[in-house]
C-alpha cells in the first residue's frame, strides 16, 4: 500500500485532522512514557503530514503507547495524537490478516472471566 | 416609463472570469425600461464614473443599475456619481453579482445565468425606486465614553481638546482601568502609575470632561447624533463634595475581609475603601455587602471619625439622563477564568500565579509591598517557570481560539525585572512562539534572552504538580533537544489568556452594535474602519475591539476621537431617507405600528382627509421622519399596506421576487 | 324580547339614544337582518330571537360617526370584538350606549336543513325566553322536530362563556352551550398526514367563490381600503382567477387578523358556501396561546396583540419542525 | 450533494438582512466559500421588513423554498426588528404546515455579519434538503382543484 494511502487509512481511522496541529509540544511534556520513545507524541503528527508511515510503523514507540489518552485530554488544538498511534498500530496487526474479528468465533475464544469490555473494544476495532 | 442604465462591471477578473459580462448587458437591453446597457473593466474607478454620468446625460437616464460588488462596498460611489450627473441619488440600484455569485460559482454558465436573473431583480426594483431627499437631523455636541481606563481616558481627553464635553461612565470608584494595576509597562519599562496618573489628573481637571465613577450605563436610546443615556450613579453612600480624601475611615475600619479587587483578591481590603492610593476621584465607597452598618445595623465608626461629615448611609442610587452625540465604547478587559485548566494546578497552589496577579505582587503598591516573594509561604523564590499561551490559541472550549498578543511582551517584561532585582533567581519561559512584533519589540525581548540570561524553552508544559514539600514539579518538553523536562520551580506565572469585560455584550445590546462570538465588538470593516461600529455614532477604542498592548491601544483611542469629533463637528447630519411613510387615504388609525416602533416615531393626529369626496376628520398616522431609522418593522404589522417603506416598499420587494421566480 | 324593546323605547323617549341598532325580522322565520329604528313605531318589527347571530360591533365603526348615541344590543361573543375596536381606535365608547343581551345559544339554518327538515313556515321555541330545549319546526310537510343544541352554530358548542365583556346594561339571561373542546377539530386536522391535511384544505377552498362575505362580516377585518383592493401590494382584484392573491386570500386573511380574532365565529356563520374557515384563524389562536402564552383578544382594551409583541426567549421558527 | 432529478433546478429565494446575514453573505463571497446557483439574495434593512405575503408570493410564483436569514436575536440593528420577525415567521411556517405544504420549504436561520462560514453551509443543507423534497406542487395552486 502507498504511504499516501497508508496515511489517509490512519486519519480515516483515528478521525484526526493532522494539520490542526500548532506544534505546541504539550502532548510530548504530558506522556508518561516519553523518554521510552525513539519517535515522540508529538513528531507522530508531522510523521503522517509527511507521510512518513514505515519509519512510524516500525518505532518502538508504537508500541510503548500506554493509551492513557493524556495528549489527547490536554492538547489545545484537539488533535488527538494517541488516536493517531492507535491507528498506525491498527495498521500493523491489519497486515498480519488478524484484523476481522467475526462473530462465530467468539464461543471458542470465550472463558468464563473474559471482561465484558474487551469483548467490544475488540469489535469496535477488528470487525469488518 | 422609466429610461434605464444598466451597467456591468468585470472587476478586473474579480467578475469576468466567471460571469460572461458581455451577455449580462446584452440580456440587460431585453428588461422593461432599459435604453443603455454596457460592461466596463472598473465601474467604481473614475473612467467608470465618468461612463455613468455620460450616459446619463447622452440619453437622460431617469435610474440606473449598476452589476458590480456588495452594495456595501460601492453603492455610495455610484449613488454620488449618479448625483454628480443630475440624476437623483436614490435612483439607483445594485445587483450584487461578485460576492453573491462570481466568487462563490465556479461553472461559467450557471453564475452567467444567476447574474442576469440579479441584473433583473435589480431593474425591476428600480422601475419602481422614487427620487427621495436625505433629511436632516441635529447633532448633540456632546460625547459619551463608557469605560475609564487608558483607553477611555485619552479618547476623552483628545474629544475635549477639541472643545466638545465628554463625561466618562466608570464601573469601578476610579478611573485607570486594567492599566493602573499594572507594576512596569514595555517597551521602555516606565512605571505605570507614572505615566497615567499624569493623564488622570489631567482628565479630572479639564472643564469640558465629567466622570461619573461607581457609575453604569443602564438605557440607550435613539440614534446617531441624538442619543439619550440612562446613567445608573450607584450610591457610594459618601458624600462627594465634603469628603476630603483624608482616608481616615478606610483606616479605622473594623470589616477587613472583602478581598481587594484591585489587587486581584491577593489581600484584603475595608469595607469603606478606595481601590489604590491615586485614586480618581479620590473619595473612598461603601461595599454594602461587607459593612457592618449595613448588615446588621451596629459600628457606623466611620460617620464618626469623618471630620467632613462626609458618610450617608441613607443615599440612593441616582439616574442621571443625558443626550450625546457619540457614543465611545472603552470596556477592556480581564483575564480568562483558569479553573477549567487544572493541568496547571492555578486553583490548588497559591504559588501558581496569572500574570496579572505578579504585576501587583512587584508592585511597590501591591499586597507584598514590591518583594517578590511566594505567596504561601512569603519566601523569596529562586526558581519562577513562566508558562505561555495559557488558555490562547485553544480550539477547545477552555479557552480563546485568538492569541492575546501582549503575553510574549510583559512575560519578557517580567523575567527582565526579576532576573534584575533578582540576579540569583533563575528564570525560565515555556514558549510554542514568541511573538514580539513591531518597533523595539524584538530586541527588548532578545536583552531579556542576551544580557538577562532569561532561559526561553520550546515546548508547552504538560502539566504541573504540587509536591509535599510545596515545590512545584513542572513536567514540560524541549522540542528542540528533544528531552523531557522535569523542572522543579518555587513559583509557577501563567500568562493567560485575555477577554473582553464580560459585561461588553449587555452594552453591545443597548448600542445594537454588533458583536462576534469572541465578545468582542464587531468593527465596521476590518481594514478602512477599524475605530468604528456598523453602527453609526458609535466609535470602538481599546482591547474591547480585540487584542492589543497600551501603545496601539492609546492610537485607536486617538483615531476613535478623531471619528467622534468628526460627528460632533457637524451641525446637521443627513439622514437616511429610506424611512416609512404612510398613505393617508388608507390608514385606519388603529395604533399597531406605532406598537411595534423601536423608535417611537410614529404618532397620531386627527386630520381632514379628502377621500374620493367624502370629507371627513381621521386619526391618522405620521411617521417623524428624524426618527425613523427605515426597519419596516410598522409596514409588516400594518395590515391594510398603509405604511410602506421608502427605497424598499411592498412593490418593489414583489417585484424583484416576481424577478427572481420567473 | 319584549323587555329589550320596551327598555329601547324609553331610552329613545328620552333622548339617550338618537337610534337603535338591533335585528329586524327578515322574509323567513330564520333569517333576521340587522337594522337600524330611529323611532318607537319602526321597532315593531325588532326581534332578538334565536336565529340573531349577527355580531353588531362592526357596524359601529360607522353608527359612531353619526350624530348622537347609538343604542346596541350586543351578545356576550359579540362584546370581545367591541373591546378589540375600542383598542384600535374603530369605534368610540362614548358614542355607544350597549344593552348585553342574555344569550343562549344561536342557531343554524343549515343544520336544519340539513336535517330534512324543508319547506319551513314558522319555528318555534327559538325566542329568547323560551327554554332552548327543542325545536318545533311547522313545515308544509307537517310539523318536525328538534333538538336546539343540534342546530347551534359550532361556535356555540365552543363558547367563551356568558359574562358580557363591556356594557352599560344587561337585559335577559343566559344558559351555557359549551360543550366541546375549542381545539378539537384544529387538532384533528393537524394529526393528519400532510397530503391529507392539503387535500382536506384544497376541496373546502375549491367552494370559495370569492363573495368577500367573510371579510365584510368580521369585526377584526376592518381596514378603510382592503389591501386586496388597493394597489399597496400589486395583489390585484379578485376577478383575476390565477393571481397571487387568489390563492392566498384565506390565508393573509387569517395572518392579518391573528392576535386580533376574538373567534366570533361570524367567517363560518356567513359563508354561503359553508366553509370552516374559523379553522384558519383557530389555528393561529391555538399556536399564540402555545407559544406566546394564553392570550383572548378582546378582553381588555389596553393589552399589546400577540404579534406586535415579543419576549426574549419566543420559540424559534424551527419548533415547527420539531413540534411535527 | 444528491442531485437525482437532473432536470429538477430549484428555484430558491433568500431574504438577508442588510446589517448581518447580507454581511454574512458578502464575508462568504470575499471567502470563495460555495453554495449552489439556485439561491437568490433579496437585501432587506431588517428581517422584520419581511412580510409574510412576500413568502407567499415567492411560493405562488413558483419558488420551491424560501429562507428567512437576520441578525442573532439580540443583536439586531434595530434592537427588536428579528424579534418581530421571529413570531410573524414561527406562526407562518405553522400555518403552511397546517395546509400540508412540507415545512423543509421554509426556514429562519440568524446569521452575522462574522458568519461567512454559517451562511454557505446553511444554504448548502438548504438547498440539498429542497433537492430532497423535490419541487413544489401543493403551493402552486391552492384554490382550483386539478
Amino acid at each position: 500500500m502507498s504511504s499516501n494511502k497508508q496515511a489517509e487509512q490512519i486519519k480515516e481511522i483515528s478521525g484526526v485532522n493532522p494539520l490542526k496541529c500548532m506544534k505546541c509540544g504539550k502532548c510530548s511534556a504530558s506522556c508518561p512514557s516519553y523518554n521510552e520513545m525513539d519517535i515522540k507524541p508529538h513528531q507522530f503528527v508531522s510523521y503522517v503530514v509527511n507521510e512518513d508511515i514505515e519509519s512510524l510503523v516500525n518505532s518502538k514507540s508504537l508500541w510503548k503507547c500506554l493509551s492513557c489518552f493524556a495528549c489527547v485530554e490536554r492538547c489545545p488544538r484537539d488533535v488527538k495524537p494517541g488516536k493517531l498511534i492507535d491507528a498506525a498500530r491498527q495498521m500493523v496487526v491489519r497486515q498480519r490478516e488478524q484484523d476481522y474479528l467475526s462473530p462465530n468465533e467468539i464461543p471458542e475464544l470465550l472463558d468464563p472471566d473474559l471482561p465484558q469490555q474487551l469483548l467490544v473494544s475488540a469489535f469496535r476495532r477488528y470487525r469488518r | 416609463m422609466q429610461r434605464l442604465g444598466v451597467f456591468v462591471c468585470h472587476c478586473g477578473s474579480n467578475i469576468a472570469a466567471t460571469v460572461d459580462v458581455a451577455k449580462v448587458a446584452e440580456m440587460a437591453l431585453m428588461e422593461p425600461g432599459v435604453v443603455h446597457a454596457e460592461d466596463y473593466q472598473y465601474m467604481c474607478s473614475e473612467a467608470g464614473q465618468a461612463k455613468i454620468a455620460e450616459a446619463i446625460k447622452e440619453k437622460n437616464l431617469t435610474g440606473i443599475v449598476v452589476c458590480s460588488c456588495s452594495p456595501r462596498m460601492h453603492e455610495a460611489t455610484f449613488r454620488k456619481a449618479a448625483e454628480r450627473a443630475g440624476l437623483n441619488p436614490y435612483m439607483v440600484e445594485i445587483a450584487n453579482i461578485r460576492e453573491h455569485c462570481s466568487w462563490i460559482h465556479k461553472d461559467m454558465e450557471e453564475a452567467t445565468k444567476k447574474a442576469v436573473i440579479l441584473m433583473r431583480a435589480a431593474v425591476a426594483k428600480v422601475n419602481l425606486n422614487t427620487p427621495l431627499q436625505p433629511g436632516e437631523s441635529r447633532v448633540t455636541k456632546r460625547a459619551l465614553v463608557i469605560g475609564g481606563g487608558i483607553a477611555g481616558i485619552q479618547t476623552a481627553l483628545d474629544i475635549a481638546d477639541a472643545g466638545y464635553e465628554v463625561d466618562i461612565v466608570e464601573k469601578t470608584p476610579s478611573i485607570g482601568g486594567r492599566m493602573s494595576q499594572l507594576d512596569k509597562t514595555f517597551p521602555t519599562l516606565d512605571c505605570s502609575a507614572c505615566i497615567l496618573t499624569p493623564k488622570m489628573v489631567e482628565a479630572s481637571a479639564h472643564e469640558k470632561i465629567n466622570i461619573y465613577t461607581y457609575s453604569e450605563v443602564e438605557k440607550v436610546s435613539g440614534f446617531v447624533g441624538d442619543f439619550t443615556v440612562d446613567i445608573r450613579k450607584k450610591a457610594r453612600h459618601v458624600d462627594m463634595d465634603k469628603c476630603t480624601g483624608c482616608g481616615v475611615c478606610q483606616e479605622k475600619c473594623p470589616s477587613k475581609k472583602a478581598p481587594s479587587e484591585f489587587n486581584r483578591g491577593l489581600n484584603k481590603r475595608s469595607a469603606i475603601y478606595t481601590p489604590f492610593a491615586q485614586a480618581i476621584p479620590n473619595v473612598p465607597v461603601i461595599d454594602c455587602d461587607n459593612c457592618i452598618k449595613f448588615k446588621t445595623g451596629k459600628c457606623g465608626i466611620c460617620a464618626k471619625v469623618c471630620q467632613a461629615g462626609a458618610i450617608d448611609y441613607e443615599q440612593q442610587d441616582e439616574i442621571v439622563t443625558q443626550k450625546y452625540g457619540a457614543i465611545v465604547v472603552a470596556t477592556g478587559f480581564d483575564t480568562i477564568n483558569l479553573e477549567k485548566y487544572d493541568e496547571y494546578a492555578y486553583s490548588q497552589s497559591p504559588d501558581v500565579i496569572t500574570s496579572l496577579e505578579l504585576e501587583r505582587v512587584m508592585n511597590a503598591a501591591g499586597p507584598t509591598h514590591g518583594h517578590l516573594e511566594r505567596l504561601s509561604d512569603g519566601k523569596a523564590p529562586k526558581e519562577i517557570v513562566f508558562i505561555q499561551c495559557v488558555g490562547s490559541r485553544c480550539s477547545d472550549d477552555r479557552g480563546k481560539p485568538y492569541c492575546s498578543k501582549i503575553c510574549c511582551m510583559y512575560t519578557a517584561k517580567h523575567a527582565m525585572l526579576i532576573r534584575d532585582k533578582y540576579p540569583d533567581v533563575n528564570v525560565t519561559v515555556f514558549y510554542i512562539d514568541v511573538r514580539t512584533p513591531g518597533k523595539n519589540f524584538d530586541e527588548f525581548y532578545r536583552r531579556a534572552v542576551e544580557q538577562y540570561g532569561v532561559n526561553y524553552i520550546k515546548g508547552q508544559v504538560g502539566k504541573v504538580i504540587l509536591q509535599p514539600n510545596g515545590k512545584l514539579l513542572v513536567q514540560g518538553a524541549d522540542l528542540l533537544d528533544n528531552r523531557q523536562i522535569l523542572k522543579e520551580a518555587d513559583m509557577v506565572v501563567l500568562a493567560t489568556a485575555i477577554e473582553p469585560n464580560p459585561d461588553v455584550r449587555k452594552i453591545a445590546t443597548m448600542l445594537t452594535a454588533s458583536i462576534d462570538t469572541n465578545n468582542f465588538l464587531t468593527e465596521a470593516h476590518a481594514k478602512l474602519r477599524p475605530v468604528e461600529s456598523p453602527t453609526a455614532g458609535i466609535f470602538l477604542s481599546g482591547v474591547c475591539q480585540g487584542p492589543k498592548d497600551i501603545p496601539e491601544t492609546v492610537a485607536q483611542a486617538g483615531a476613535a476621537a478623531v471619528k467622534a469629533i468628526g460627528l460632533l463637528a457637524k451641525d446637521k447630519l443627513l439622514t437616511n431617507p429610506c424611512t416609512a411613510k404612510s398613505d393617508e387615504l388608507l390608514c385606519n388609525g388603529c395604533s399597531t405600528c406605532a406598537n411595534v416602533c423601536p423608535y417611537g416615531a410614529i404618532t397620531y393626529e386627527d386630520k381632514e382627509v379628502n377621500d374620493h369626496g367624502i370629507r371627513e376628520v381621521r386619526r391618522l398616522a405620521v411617521v417623524n421622519n428624524a426618527l425613523c431609522q427605515g426597519c419596516g418593522a410598522c409596514t409588516v404589522a400594518c395590515p391594510s399596506g398603509a405604511m410602506d417603506l421608502q427605497g424598499f416598499s411592498n412593490r418593489q420587494i414583489i417585484a424583484e421576487v416576481d424577478a427572481i421566480c420567473r | 324580547m319584549q323587555e329589550i324593546i320596551n327598555r329601547a323605547k324609553e331610552l329613545l323617549a328620552d333622548g339617550t339614544v338618537a337610534r337603535v341598532l338591533g335585528w329586524k325580522a327578515g322574509d323567513l322565520p330564520y333569517n333576521p337582518e340587522p337594522a337600524y329604528f330611529e323611532n318607537a313605531e319602526a321597532l315593531s318589527d325588532f326581534v332578538y330571537n334565536g336565529f340573531c347571530g349577527a355580531n353588531l360591533s362592526k357596524y359601529m365603526i360607522e353608527a359612531s360617526k353619526l350624530e348622537g348615541k347609538t343604542l346596541v344590543f350586543l351578545k356576550p361573543c359579540d362584546t370581545y370584538s367591541f373591546n378589540q375596536l375600542i383598542k384600535e381606535h374603530r369605534v368610540d365608547r362614548e358614542k355607544a350606549y350597549i344593552i348585553g343581551v342574555g344569550c343562549k345559544g344561536k342557531l343554524d339554518i343549515e343544520k336544519i336543513k340539513k336535517a330534512g327538515i324543508k319547506g319551513i313556515e314558522s319555528i318555534e321555541g327559538a325566542e329568547i325566553s323560551d327554554a332552548a330545549e327543542t325545536l318545533k319546526i311547522q313545515t308544509i310537510y307537517g310539523e318536525k322536530e328538534m333538538a336546539y343544541a343540534d342546530a347551534m352554530l359550532e361556535r356555540c358548542h365552543v363558547c367563551k362563556g356568558k359574562e358580557h365583556q363591556v356594557y352599560d346594561e344587561l337585559i335577559g339571561e343566559s344558559k351555557e352551550t359549551k360543550d366541546a373542546e375549542l381545539f378539537a377539530e384544529v387538532e384533528r386536522i393537524e394529526a393528519m398526514s400532510p397530503e391529507e391535511k392539503f387535500a382536506f384544505f384544497q376541496n373546502e377552498l375549491s367552494k370559495c367563490i370569492r363573495c368577500n362575505a367573510c371579510r365584510n362580516a368580521c369585526p377584526a377585518c376592518n381596514c378603510r381600503k382592503c389591501v386586496f383592493d388597493s394597489t399597496k401590494f400589486d395583489s390585484a382584484q379578485k376577478a383575476n382567477v390565477d393571481t397571487f392573491e387568489e390563492k392566498m386570500f384565506h390565508i393573509i386573511r387569517a395572518f392579518h387578523v391573528a392576535g386580533r380574532c376574538t373567534d366570533c365565529g361570524e367567517c363560518s356563520r356567513v359563508c354561503p358556501q359553508g366553509i370552516p374557515l374559523h379553522l384558519f384563524n383557530r389555528k393561529f389562536i391555538k399556536d399564540i396561546d402555545e407559544l406566546y402564552g394564553e392570550y383572548q383578544a378582546g378582553e381588555d382594551t389596553e393589552s399589546k396583540a400577540p404579534l406586535t409583541n415579543f419576549t426574549f426567549d419566543d420559540a424559534e421558527p424551527s419548533i415547527v419542525g420539531k413540534r411535527g | 450533494m444528491s442531485i437525482e432529478n437532473k432536470e429538477f433546478k430549484p428555484k430558491i429565494v433568500a431574504f438577508c438582512c442588510n446589517w448581518c446575514s447580507y454581511a454574512g453573505a458578502d464575508l462568504a463571497g470575499s471567502s470563495r466559500l460555495t453554495y449552489p446557483a439556485d439561491v437568490k439574495i433579496i437585501r432587506v434593512p431588517c428581517s422584520c421588513r419581511v412580510n409574510p405575503m412576500f413568502i407567499l408570493r415567492a411560493f405562488e410564483k413558483g419558488a420551491d423554498g424560501v429562507i428567512m436569514c437576520g441578525c442573532h436575536p439580540g443583536d439586531c440593528h434595530y434592537s427588536t426588528g428579528n424579534y418581530y420577525a421571529r413570531r410573524r415567521m414561527t406562526l407562518l411556517f405553522s400555518m403552511l404546515d397546517y395546509i400540508g405544504v412540507e415545512n423543509g420549504r421554509t426556514r429562519v436561520e440568524w446569521v452575522s455579519a462574522a458568519e461567512g462560514v454559517k451562511f454557505s453551509d446553511t444554504m448548502n443543507s438548504f438547498v440539498e434538503k429542497i433537492y430532497s423534497l423535490g419541487e413544489n406542487v401543493r403551493l402552486g395552486d391552492l384554490r382550483c382543484k386539478r
